[in-house]
């Protein structure tokens, strides 16, 4: 059967030029620790020196302004819960969106039970945050915007230069959680005047256990947590150093191919779009149509519930998600989607198919064969559809 | 997103798969629905009774795989039951004949056999009958 | 040249057959996200559900208890700070070492700046924390104990039996810090009456970028930070898997291998340490002999300083460590020996090197032919080695 | 611990590894020490002049490798210098000539020139020099 994997957003696979940077740093050749004076220690400090170039460059950083962490979780989670410690005597309310990452919304809302105010902005039915909704939230204590850069679910591309112009100029501290346009979207600290921007390796070929908060030279934020002196005190614990070895190649292939590969997958994902909405009735595409990400397909199909589509897909090789509640244990659909208005019945039958390096035009036409089918078979089931009450009747 | 696709039985996946017994009954004795779509599960079964027994059943579902396999299993259950029979079918008996369910679905997926009480309610009212 | 690698406290090479056991979920056979319900992401879950296994038989605990964490570090912090957070309603305060690593020493110190008071028990001048020193710090609002195993500088086994029987009786809550005991002591948490236990990867020939920290079952504890379900909420973030299947492969084998390949190298530890005290002059061993991992061998030179004994090994190819604050950045030498009493210069001269598996008899040899040299070039330049002054003049 | 040694330049290696002047001088003219145990860094110089100039130097150094390196280094710069010109040697010129130091070796580690100046200085009052 054919395997077509369609969740990058998820994780993806560490490329095999990755991999094989990894290696001498998990076997006997180099895998000492960084904090040692001897030559196998060196060794290791270099290549990590090495790393954070190549991570700060793909985002126009300085290599001294990368704090690696073990992932996007735990750079958001410094990002907001630093921030908030070091600054809490200027100030105790913090903005944010409605549809933001668990890592940044939890967070939050976590600083909501401990002595901060939390603004969530809403969002359009397209998914977009909009600037006027931010500056409207502003207050005199205000320390914090964090607002993400692209919604993991739906793939809309936030407003952030615009975010971070504003945060400027009145002189509040701005992060974006850039987790999901990280070698996705040309990024420039400076030219989307962002303070704190997280990414995280396994989203872009590379391993996961490596993540990184950029922060801003002169901005300060307290650690999550103690110990030795590793990332200037800022992430204590023995480096992850093949992860994060291989999160720098990773970070530098993606900016060598980001511009022809992104043109790539933009016209897959066209395409998938345009079979679906010709071949499917009743289907909507969720997030906005221009201001997404070049990987991003979220449909919505009325009358089903997403976890069932999503085991029928898996039946046909084909790995989706889906912002069914159904899939994740509570009995709300996403956040992300019933931000946007969606209803819940609605919510429930949505699926997000996110392409990446392995996908090819063939993925897509076997995709828009079996989707259809599947729909139809589970509408067929479904007291919720009208037509079919119709027939029946 | 969760776990739940390896905690799922051969059995539910079998059901899942083939459901049994999908579909409508035109002017059926008894119809029950259970759940709303904010659960994301709607179950909604229709009897048709003769001689007090269920002489045809069949289902509705717009939910996850869980909640499709129980129905299937449910109306496979109850076809062919006296109604005294089928009242006493629980939903823990679905789960248990479906091999178990994982423990997130039991309290949301797991609604067929309360959708059958109540068609069999709804039998009962509409021909007066005590329940 | 020869390479002698005495630095496995510190760190150690992923073994072949834990490598092996990962390259699957690195690749793309198996490297889908354990939250998906697809294929990729099932098998992903059943690799981290049997590592989890793994762990736990090596502890004698139950899977259910063992949260992952990225490393020993995080892990140490959790156990704290978790603690700290959940029960600081009982009381505020908190019982811990002076010799504690730094991950749990700072820590508690964090906590000491943020409402609890803190009481760090010395230690002998052989390195041993004394039961009745616990005894006595013990107060109405001790909610906590946490007391390392093995000491990761000195190599000393503390009595963590009785010090948990005794938090048991008085209903207070036990940590201890494993990392340097794990895969090198027969532990049972059972047996050892303990709480919260933390263990390292990558100290046992498991990758970096995991670790865990188990919690007896009733304990409660908050998380460092928030975002997803995984670890049951106690963890958040993407599951290292590749990291996780390692560590549990290598807490397998090391369960399986411990009994003959700690009898080997308890063996060359004596031979190194009586060979250098029967070569050397005023020389000491640091830590107990006695109560001793059989790994950790830890040496006080008189009259030289640590980092250039360490550089003129390394220059021998010999990888060691050292308690000296030339290789810390700091001004003061280790904690640990400044808490053993040992004097400042002498502490400045102190050098750890511990063993493990790629030892042979003939690294020993190599160091004892070695080391002696070493030591007498550098004395020969030291203004306070009396007996040359004493020549001098 | 930390990441010192990729930070030496081939020059510290180089007077770490074979140290130029290690020893005493019998009846010195003059001998300086800076440091203390506590900070684990001792430098003692020993000097022995002759019109003015340093004629001979020795030194002995418990410390790091950077402390070793400076040591040696200063006794080279110095030899056969006034003592005027001796005077002048600071520790950054130390550090210059050893192709430079890592920064947190700057403030301990470096302390061979002030051990130089005391020892001058220790000549001086010996001999009743004003300086
Ligand atoms: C937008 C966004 N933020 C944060 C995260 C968390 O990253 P990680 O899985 O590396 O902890 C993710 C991915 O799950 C994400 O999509
Ligand atoms: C006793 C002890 N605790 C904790 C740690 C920290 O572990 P990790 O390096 O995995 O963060 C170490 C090792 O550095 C250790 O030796």
């Amino acid at each position: 059967m054919r395997r077509v994997y369609l969740d990058h957003s998820a994780t993806t696979a560490v490329r095999p030029e990755v991999l094989e940077a990894m290696l001498p740093f998990l076997k006997e050749e180099a895998f000492g620790n960084p904090s040692s004076i001897y030559s196998y220690g060196r060794e290791a400090r270099k290549a990590v020196t090495e790393a954070r170039e190549k991570v700060a460059k793909l985002i126009g950083a300085k290599p001294e302004e990368i704090y690696y962490t073990s992932g996007g979780t735990e750079a958001d989670n410094l990002a907001l819960m630093g921030v908030a410690a070091a600054y809490q005597e200027r100030g105790r309310h913090i903005i944010t969106s409605a549809i933001e990452h668990h890592a940044v919304l939890d967070t939050a809302q976590y600083l909501g039970r401990h002595g901060f105010k939390v603004t969530f902005v809403p969002v359009t039915p397209a998914g977009l945050v909009q600037v006027e909704d931010v500056k409207r939230a502003i207050t005199d204590e205000t320390i914090l915007i964090s607002i993400m850069h692209v919604n993991n679910e739906v793939g809309t591309i936030q407003p952030i230069r615009e975010i971070g112009q504003l945060a400027r100029e009145r002189g509040i501290i701005f992060h974006t959680d850039a987790v999901q346009s990280v070698g996705k979207l040309p990024i420039n600290v400076e030219e989307l005047n962002v303070d704190l921007l997280t990414a995280s390796s396994h989203k872009i070929y590379g391993p996961k256990g490596s993540g990184c908060l950029y922060v801003r030279k002169g901005i300060r934020i307290k650690p999550l947590f103690y110990g030795g002196a590793q990332e200037r005190k800022r992430r204590p614990g023995t480096e992850n150093v093949p992860a994060i070895v291989g999160f720098g190649r990773a970070a530098e292939l993606a900016g060598q191919e980001m511009d022809s590969e992104m043109e790539r997958l933009r016209r897959l994902r066209d395409k998938l779009i345009d079979g679906v909405l010709s071949r499917v009735e009743d289907v909507r595409l969720n997030g906005d149509r221009q201001q997404r990400v070049a990987t991003n397909v979220n449909f919505g199909f009325s009358y089903i519930e997403g976890e069932s589509l999503l085991l029928s897909l898996d039946m046909k090789g084909i790995c989706a998600s889906s912002g069914s509640a159904c899939t994740s244990g509570s009995l709300d659909p996403s956040h992300v989607l019933l931000a946007m208005g969606i209803p819940h019945e609605e919510a429930h039958g949505s699926v997000r198919m996110t392409l990446g390096r392995d996908n090819t035009e063939a993925d897509i036409d076997y995709v828009l064969e079996v989707l259809p089918e599947i729909v139809e078979r589970l509408r067929a089931m479904s007291p919720l559809n009208k037509d079919n009450e119709g027939e029946a009747k | 997103m969760s776990k739940m696709n390896n905690m799922y039985s051969e059995k539910v996946m079998e059901h899942f798969t083939c459901p049994h017994n999908v579909g409508e009954i035109k002017e059926a004795d008894g119809i029950g629905e259970v759940g709303s779509p904010v659960c994301g599960d709607i179950t909604r079964v229709y009897i048709q009774v003769e001689d007090n027994i269920i002489k045809d059943i069949k289902f509705k579902t717009f939910g996850c795989s869980a909640a499709i396999a129980s129905s299937s299993m449910l109306t496979e259950m109850a076809k062919g039951k006296t109604l005294e029979e089928a009242l006493k079918i629980t939903d823990a008996d679905v789960a248990a004949a479906l091999d178990g369910l994982p423990p997130q679905k039991m309290h949301c997926s797991n609604l067929a056999a309360s959708a059958l009480h109540k068609a069999i309610e709804d039998y009962q009212n509409k021909n007066n009958i005590a329940s």
